[in-house]
């Protein structure tokens, strides 16, 4: 094998990482984008507190405590003796400007959609140690939002996005060779356990064979975002990641508009054989948005059966009622979106044929879809199923709920007024209420509005060099925490 | 002086008024230098197989899909993968099959049709257009000329990539939408050729002839440029052909190009390349299709090339027969 | 060593006395050429005045490169001239559009000097020798009789049933320039059969205009009524063939004539080798072109350039020549290569 | 000569304003980059705010001054993806593509003229058969399946190159520039065999075989020059097309090029880094154009002489 | 004979047609003496070029040689291997091809064109082939050789370009030139220079020349000695001067006859009817058969070989005594 002649490694210090692409950018307030997230979030910079992948609790980080000291305000206590990577230190102030910038500002940071939609929050940073945080409507799970906030000097520009932060991580940027490598390097001043490794080096290829090859080639330690058929052999380790498939249905659009060419639709799709031939087990049969370990996920709710009469008899009540269901739908989504996106769509679309619907695929890029998946929805689209992938990485239904669900959710192609304040209500809630309620919300979807028929929780590959130690959890695929990486003795 | 000068003489002396006209001659025996196209290629063995195997695969296209029926877009989720070479699911499991258990056969028959009608149209009306315009701007020149050649380079610094997703994206991805992008991308490389001999070739003296007979210059470009820009041209368009099967594929990679349960070659290789470790039959075969459609219609179109140059043509001979002919006995001795 | 017979076939008897039928005056045409980044005008005919009469055939002769086939190439109207003016029967050609220049191209035939170039490689002989057909579809209409005719056409030169299905390259150089002679002739309707013995045998019958290019001045004395001779773009004696054959004015034609050779030892002269190139045509000597050559030149050669002048004893024979050749064989300086 | 390329410089500044045009034009309408960076939530003064931040509001006629404005400055403004100047990351993608290409192109002809011109020389002798084929199979290979085949054959199986990237010398270099050549190089040495088998049945070749040339010398002296004419416009082809963007074999060696850059940049609605990296292979493409009609020139005199620009 | 330095001994060669094979020279003989012309005369067509090529061992690659020898100062051509040609292609055997306006190679200069010989067989380096070849094209007339020879093919007249194809042929004085038509396409001017740059390197250097034409002129003028051949077969040769004064074959009396020196404008040439035989069905017995004004019986089945019919002339005709 060629000796990697990279400096970097040559200590045996260094840890190797290859992603699927280079992060674009490695603003903090961006790091909702997975790219850009599995890089900066807990390495770089640091939120207040950080949820447990495995347990769902939050736990403190930057910020020591915290507790709601009015219906819409929480009070954070903030960690002593922190310092960014730059030498300055970091208190309260900072915290508050690092929420206020990412937001309040009109910077347009990813994080804001996905975690607070339109809702502008009240920072204050009475002491170097306090912060006070106030929402205008009551928020039972304001923490578990602002744990996406990753933490950033007030030195950092607020009129514009930077590329490269500073932040309070066990690692600071060393060495960013755009397009090549970037490299980490340990920060000497971090408030907590030093990592095991002295240097982190990340790469990317696109291919996933490619990936699995330079594991194969001991070119790199890590290799993530791999499918099962990448061929990294006995390096790979599969976990469930969080993401959930689903075809979601344009509720307002003949046929879609009627629930039994909906319900057809769910009874028509053979999740099992999906998940059995396609995914080989490596995932989960999916009967709602969100996976097991997610607050708000029902334990009880089975899957949709498959069953082609019934689907048939469904579809033929709703044609006789006049239903146009001899529309062809087209049947959309991302390519690259999941490994084997591309058979997924081809085994629905065969089985929706089967049930006599007439589907026609359309992959779209990124940005061809996403005129598709967000609101506003184009008009004379006609009727389209969209296969979509959900990662909750708050670990709260709500957030889901907010976009998938409500009437007039960013990604939600609609509902009832009903089923939208049932929502609130369960949102409302906070502790074990909470979590009933939200698995109730869910038990009741397919029968108030089947806008989605939901396909598989599905499973991530990552591969690891047989001389490093690490154990993937549900996050991995957005926040790879390089300090639970240790070098095997 | 010059007697029997075959220059000027010859038209003269050589004939005299009491030359026979043609008719009175006895009818020589048929010397017709058009050897029976047919009868070459059978003589090339090489060329002959060529042409069987691109018929073949012509007549799969055509016909192949009547035979296989529904059989490529029949899912089998308990019968994914499976390695070829077995007859456990009888003969459509011989190449083995996909990830969804359709028939990799099947597919590739069915491909083969999508796959020809995306890039023979394409390969045509690039050919088309380039070669049209190639031969009216090499023959008139002058500004027509540089005006052409401009537009090729305008077209060739253009990346193809980004005109296919902007046309599919505003037209959405068909069929006819990839014939226009592929043929429009690939039109320079046929322009450029065509003017380039279209140039030389209209200061020749034959076409000078034409001229003096008034013939027009489209009739000039049809009659005396294009039969010999061709062959070139075909050389050109079967390494095309080939070239837009491919960049058919890397469009179905980017989501943009033929979209499922319609199938191409180029779609089956692009799609079976996550597979390469666990199932190599998935882009081998559809990769070899490619290969030996090309390969077939490079062998052919370089036959044809020689085949039809009345000059060329002596080339078709093998060597070894050339040699037996050496030692046989001359004509004329074995007369006497 | 033919070259170009430019048949202008007048479809009427031959008419010596009348109007010509091919009017020239002062004819010139240069050439842009390019080198080193700068255009220079090569004046390939400079200034060519000359009348072909119907049924008249008018020899020209010269060294390689003096201009014959622009001045043949200009008459087809393959070329544009710079100024000067053509007058067929008395109209201008270069006006003509459509149906007349149709008309008018079926009238003016060439045979090509170049028989290798002039064939177009990948037709048979009896797709380049109908080919004039194609164009004027008129005349043939049936394919039948289109076959027909083009075998009658090649047996009118000398080839033979089953060559039309055969390629240039498989004739030998004369047989190509014969080809190229048969399809000169497709357009004329009132070619007979076994006519072409002799160009001038057609003419005989049919009226037809030659201008008859060669370098075998053998040849061109054999078929030419009146020749005219080129040096350098430009005509430097014209008169009656036997005038001209037998007493040269100019010195140029006179070292013309003797540099041919000659079968028998009798009929062989004094030949007068020129030295030398034909100078550049892109920088022509002052006064009399040839002067650079003429080893009869002086000062005024280089002065003046010489106007065609009538031979006292033949009002139509004239030459361009301050010194023109006397009536006795005049002694060739020595040096002048001479043998 | 120098009279030449000035007038050809001179005729390609209209093609190119004309290719930015439509670089300009083109990237429009693939849509409205706005969904595809702000968040879901953005409100619509948000929108209007990223519109105007990037002069999506001004009339399309003030869009189009603004933008060429800028070009002339070589400013494309900023990248909405990464926020870096898109000249600064075009320029920084482009020598490593040119690297590839050039490298590629260098093999391609060199193996092409060889091999091309053995096999012209016995036309239809088993070894032309069998280089023919080869030549054909090679141009017909697709090049992904061909680089990751590579990967792992190569670099995993027998360890001999790295899998991809480009920190280990000229080893890295060998299965990128093995993915781009081989259709080249079988496109090309059929090119070159053609050419060589007409060059060598030439008058010219004769002649020198009547002087006592030997067949090296009469393939390298008298009839590659002569068979250059037709390979040099295939291979001026090819590299256009490997200077537009190798996109696969930078994709998969991780080759930080400008093909990679362009696509990444059309399908993240990134147009100033697309009109940047379009300007840059639009000039590079009119360069290299010039430069194959200087060679002609340079080849044959006569071209020198009756050239139209 | 004495001086023989070229003997063609019973040359056949054959080409390859698509109907099958054809014997375009049929067991040609004939020898070239030292300082002297030997004319090889005959119709377009007759395999005039083809007996050079096969001589020179240049054929076309249709073409093969299918028997007989070439001696050269008594090495065998023939079957000489290619190392023996090669090292004899141009110090000892030299061509003008009768293409010889269109072979000068258009890409390089003229001045390494004619370097070249220096190059292969004398091993001068770059700077003297370039002396030598400035020399030889002062030899063969080409003014300010020293401007000119920088320059291209194509910015020669025809006649200065015929002139430098021969300059490369006699570079390295060979023992034996041979010229196909080597003044064709050429004006006579420039016809009597060549033929009298010819004659002065014949005699400075002692060559032997073998003139290609079909100009019974140009052989009456500049030959020696002449080989007539008909439809690939040398029909009669021997001294011009007896050749033509008296021919011994019938083809060679049509021939004389057919030239129109002394014809007056317009009359009828007399000429030899008919066309030479097609290759392909060439008849038995004589080749001449089907235009000889003097054919019997006996030429229909019997081809009559060449025969001396006085000291130093052949014919090929059973009748040689009857022409007149
Ligand atoms: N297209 C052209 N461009 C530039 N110069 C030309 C062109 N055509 C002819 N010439 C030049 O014009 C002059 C006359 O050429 P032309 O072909 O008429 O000569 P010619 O008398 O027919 O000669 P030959 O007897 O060799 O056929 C020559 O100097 C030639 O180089
Ligand atoms: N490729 C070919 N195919 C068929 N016949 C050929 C071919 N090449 C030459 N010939 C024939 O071979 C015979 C001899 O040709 P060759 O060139 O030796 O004639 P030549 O005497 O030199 O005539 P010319 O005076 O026209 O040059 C001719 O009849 C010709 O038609
Ligand atoms: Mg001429
Ligand atoms: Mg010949």
């Amino acid at each position: 094998t060629v000796a990697n002649s990279d400096s970097v490694t040559a200590d045996g210090d260094a840890l190797r990482v290859v992603l699927p692409e280079e992060p674009p950018t490695l603003e903090p307030c961006e790091a909702s984008l997975t790219s850009t997230g599995v890089v900066v979030r807990s390495n770089i910079t640091e939120p207040l507190t950080e949820r447990h992948p495995g347990t769902g609790e939050l736990e403190p980080k930057l910020a020591t405590s915290w507790k709601r000291t009015s219906g819409t305000e929480w009070t954070y206590r903030i960690r002593k003796g922190v310092t960014f990577s730059d030498g300055s230190r970091f208190d309260a102030e900072d915290a508050a400007y690092s929420i206020d910038r990412a937001v309040n500002s009109e910077l347009g940071c990813n994080v804001e959609g996905y975690v607070f939609g339109d809702t502008d929050l009240k920072v204050a940073a009475p002491d170097a140690h306090t912060l006070t945080v106030a929402t205008p409507k009551a928020d039972p799970i304001l923490p578990l939002r602002l744990s996406f906030i990753e933490m950033v000097p007030t030195s950092t520009d607020a009129e514009k996005k930077v590329r490269e932060p500073v932040g309070t991580g066990p690692y600071r940027i060393a060495n960013w060779e755009p397009g090549l490598r970037l490299t980490l390097a340990t920060n000497k001043r971090y408030w907590g356990r030093a990592p095991a490794y002295g240097s982190v080096d990340y790469q990317w290829r696109t291919e996933g064979s490619v990936r699995a090859a330079m594991i194969a080639n001991d070119e790199v330690d890590v290799a993530t975002s791999l499918s099962p058929e990448d061929g990294a052999g006995d390096a790979a380790e599969q976990y469930p990641n969080n993401e959930t498939t689903a075809l979601r249905m344009q509720v307002t659009e003949p046929p879609l508009d009627d629930r039994r060419v909906r319900q057809a639709i769910n009874y028509a799709i053979d999740r099992e054989g999906i998940v059995g031939s396609l995914f080989q087990g490596k995932a989960k049969a999916a009967a709602q948005l969100v996976p097991r370990g997610v607050v708000g996920y029902n334990e009880s709710l089975q899957p949709w059966p498959t069953d082609l009469a019934k689907a048939r008899r469904l579809l033929a009540e709703a044609e006789a009622d006049g239903v146009d269901v001899d529309r062809s739908i087209r049947l959309i989504s991302r390519t690259a979106l999941f490994p084997k996106v591309d058979e997924t769509v081809q085994v629905i679309q065969n089985q929706l044929n089967d049930l006599g619907l007439d589907i026609d695929i359309e992959m779209k890029d990124t940005a061809g879809s996403t005129e598709f998946q967000e609101r506003p929805f184009p008009e004379d689209a006609g009727p389209y199923l969209m296969l979509i992938q959900h990662g909750n990485q708050a670990g709260d239904a709500a957030f889901s709920m907010d976009q998938y669900l409500l009437s007039k959710g960013y990604q939600s192609s609609g509902g009832t007024a009903a089923f939208d304040r049932k929502i609130g209500a369960a949102e409302a809630k906070t502790g074990a209420e909470r979590q009933d309620a939200l698995a109730e919300v869910f038990a009741d979807e397919p029968d108030e509005i089947a806008q989605y028929a939901y396909v598989a929780h599905m499973y991530g590959v990552i591969a690891l060099a047989p001389d490093v130690r690490y154990r993937p959890n549900s996050a991995t695929g957005d926040e790879m925490r390089l300090a639970e990486f240790t070098p095997a003795d | 002086m010059s007697s029997l000068s075959d220059k000027a003489a010859d038209g003269r002396p050589g004939t005299g008024s009491d030359a026979p006209a043609a008719g009175a001659e006895p009818a020589a025996p048929a010397r017709d230098s058009r050897v029976s196209l047919w009868r070459m290629l059978l003589r090339d063995r090489v060329a002959t197989a060529a042409a069987a195997v691109l018929s073949l695969v012509v007549l799969t296209a055509v016909f192949g899909p009547l035979l296989v029926g529904s059989a490529a877009t029949e899912q089998d989720l308990d019968n994914t993968n499976q390695p070829p070479f077995s007859f456990d699911d009888g003969w459509l499991g011989i190449l083995g099959t996909d990830p969804l258990g359709q028939s990799v056969l099947a597919r590739l028959v069915v491909a083969a049709r999508t796959t020809f009608s995306v890039a023979v149209p394409a390969v045509a009306l690039a050919l088309a257009v380039g070669a049209l315009v190639g031969m009216w701007a090499g023959y008139h020149r002058g500004l027509r000329e540089t005006l052409a050649m401009r537009v090729a380079d305008i077209i060739m610094s253009f990346p193809s990539l980004l005109m296919a997703v902007v046309v599919l994206y505003v037209f959405s991805p068909s069929v006819a939408n990839l014939v226009v992008v592929l043929a429009i991308t690939r039109i320079p490389v046929y322009l450029r050729t065509a003017r380039a001999e279209s140039t030389e070739l209209q200061s020749r003296l034959f076409v000078d002839a034409a001229r003096t007979f008034g013939t027009s210059s489209g009739a000039i470009i049809r009659r005396h440029v294009f039969p010999i820009v061709l062959p070139t041209l075909l050389t050109l368009a079967t390494l095309e052909f080939c070239y837009v099967m491919l960049a058919e594929s890397s469009l179905s990679f980017l989501g943009i190009g033929i979209q499922p349960p319609d199938v191409s070659w180029g779609l089956m290789v692009s799609q079976g390349r996550s597979y390469l470790q666990t199932a190599w039959w998935l882009t081998f075969f559809p990769g070899l299709a490619i290969i030996v459609t090309t390969v077939s219609a490079t062998v052919l179109a370089a036959w044809a090339r020689l085949a039809t140059d009345p000059a060329q043509r002596w080339r078709l001979t093998l060597p070894r027969r050339a040699r037996r002919a050496r030692n046989a006995p001359a004509p004329q001795e074995a007369q006497s | 060593m033919t070259h170009t017979a430019d048949t202008a076939d007048t479809a009427g008897t031959a008419d010596p006395s009348g109007e010509p039928l091919l009017r020239v005056r002062d004819l010139t045409k240069t050439f842009p050429v390019r080198s080193g980044g700068r255009t220079r005008q090569l004046r390939a005919l400079g200034g060519i005045s000359f009348d072909l009469r119907r049924g008249e055939t008018l020899g020209l002769v010269g060294e390689s490169g003096c201009g014959k086939s622009t001045l043949a190439r200009t008459l087809l109207m393959l070329e544009r001239p710079d100024s000067g003016t053509v007058r067929f029967d008395g109209v201008d050609p270069f006006t003509l559009r459509g149906a007349r220049l149709l008309q008018w191209r079926r009238r003016v035939q060439m045979v090509f000097q170049d028989p290798f170039a002039s064939l177009n490689a990948r037709m048979t002989a009896g797709d380049i020798v109908s080919e004039p057909w194609r164009t004027h579809k008129d005349l043939f209409p049936s394919a039948k009789e289109r076959g027909a005719r083009v075998r009658e056409l090649l047996g009118l030169v000398g080839l033979r049933a089953g060559d039309e299905h055969r390629y240039p390259q498989e004739f030998s150089g004369g047989q190509r320039q014969r080809i190229g002679i048969a399809r000169a002739l497709a357009l004329d309707l009132s070619v007979q059969a076994q006519v072409l013995n002799l160009l001038n045998d057609l003419q005989r019958q049919l009226g037809v205009s030659y201008v008859f290019i060669s370098h075998d001045l053998s040849v061109v004395r054999h078929v030419a009524d009146r020749v005219m001779v080129m040096y350098l773009g430009g005509i430097v004696e014209q008169g009656g063939t036997e005038a001209v054959f037998g007493r040269a004015l100019h010195p140029y034609s006179a070292a013309l004539m003797s540099a041919a050779p000659s079968l028998d030892e009798a009929g062989r002269g004094r030949q007068i080798i020129l030295e030398g190139e034909l100078p550049s045509p892109l920088s022509p000597p002052s006064g009399c072109r040839f002067r650079t050559r003429c080893w009869k030149a002086t000062d005024e050669c280089a002065a003046a350039s010489p106007e065609p002048a009538p031979d006292p004893e033949d009002g139509g024979h004239t030459a361009a020549c301050f010194h023109p050749m006397g009536k006795e064989a005049e002694p060739v300086p020595a040096g002048r290569g001479a043998r | 000569m120098f009279h030449f390329v000035r007038r050809r410089m001179l005729s390609s500044v209209l093609p190119l304003v004309a290719v930015l045009l439509g670089v300009f034009v083109l990237a429009r309408l693939t849509g409205d980059p706005a969904s595809l960076y702000l968040p879901e939530s953005a409100t619509p003064a948000q929108r209007a705010a990223f519109t105007e931040r990037n002069g999506f509001d001004d009339s399309i006629w003030q869009q189009i001054a603004d933008y060429f404005g800028g070009v002339f400055q070589l400013d494309f403004g900023e990248s909405l993806r990464t926020g870096e100047s898109a000249a600064t990351m075009a320029l920084r993608a482009f020598p490593a593509t040119l690297q590839l290409a050039g490298a590629t192109m260098l093999i391609a002809a060199a193996g092409a003229v060889v091999i091309g011109s053995w096999a012209a020389f016995r036309p239809n002798s088993l070894a032309d058969r069998i280089a023919s084929f080869l030549s054909m199979t090679a141009a017909s290979v697709p090049d992904f399946w061909f680089a990751i085949t590579g990967v792992w054959i190569f670099a995993v199986g027998l360890g001999a190159l790295p899998t991809s990237g480009v920190s280990d010398g000229m080893l890295s270099w060998v299965l990128p520039v093995a993915t781009l050549a081989i259709r080249p190089l079988g496109v090309l040495t059929q090119v070159v065999r053609g050419a060589m088998v007409s060059a060598l049945s030439a008058p010219y070749v004769r002649l020198a075989r009547s002087k006592g040339a030997g067949s090296v010398r009469v393939v390298s002296h008298h009839a590659l020059r002569n068979a250059a004419a037709p390979a040099l416009t295939v291979a001026g082809d090819l590299t256009v097309s490997l200077v537009n963007g190798a996109v696969v074999v930078e994709t998969i060696f991780g080759w930080p090029g400008i093909g990679k850059l362009m696509i990444d940049s059309i399908t993240g609605r990134d147009f100033a880094v697309l009109q940047a990296a379009v300007l840059l292979t639009a000039v590079t493409i009119f360069v290299l154009n010039i430069v194959i009609d200087v060679c002609y020139a340079l080849l044959d005199a006569r071209v020198r002489e009756t050239a139209t620009v | 004979m004495t001086g023989t330095v070229l003997e063609v001994d019973g040359l056949s060669v054959d080409i390859r047609t698509p109907h099958g094979t054809v014997r375009a020279v049929d067991k040609v003989s004939f020898s070239a003496r030292r300082g002297r012309t030997l004319a090889l005369l005959g119709e377009s067509g007759c395999g005039k070029s083809m007996t050079a090529q096969a001589v020179v061992s240049l054929l076309d690659p249709t073409a093969e040689v299918a028997g007989g020898r070439v001696l050269l100062d008594g090495t065998d051509l023939v079957a000489a291997d290619e190392q023996t040609r090669r090292a004899m292609a141009g110090p000892e055997l030299a061509i003008v091809f009768q293409d010889a306006l269109t072979a000068l190679n258009p890409v390089y200069t003229v001045g390494t064109q004619l370097a070249e010989p220096f190059r292969i067989h004398r091993g001068l380096s770059r700077k003297q082939a370039r002396r030598e070849a400035v020399d030889l094209m002062a030899r063969v007339g080409i003014p300010e050789p020293e401007t000119r020879v920088d320059t291209y093919p194509h910015q020669f007249s025809g006649g200065m370009r015929q002139r430098l194809l021969i300059a490369v042929a006699v570079a390295l004085s060979p023992s034996v030139l041979l010229a196909d038509e080597p003044t064709t396409a050429l004006d006579v001017t420039v016809q009597a220079q060549i033929m009298q740059l010819l004659r002065e390197l014949r005699t400075e250097r002692d060559m032997s020349v073998v003139l290609i034409t079909h100009d019974l002129a140009l052989v009456a003028e500049q030959a020696d000695e002449v080989a007539v051949m008909y439809a690939g077969n040398v029909v009669e040769s021997g001294p011009v001067r007896e050749v033509f004064d008296r021919p011994r074959h019938p083809y060679t009396r049509g021939l004389l006859d057919s030239v129109p020196v002394h014809a007056a404008r317009g009359e009828h040439l007399k000429s030899i009817g008919g066309a030479p035989p097609d290759l392909h069905s060439i008849p038995a017995g004589c080749v001449y058969q089907d235009r000889c004004p003097l054919v019997r019986d006996l030429c229909r089945t019997r081809r009559p070989q060449p025969a001396e019919v006085a000291p130093g002339r052949t014919a090929a005709c059973h009748f040689s005594a009857e022409v007149k």
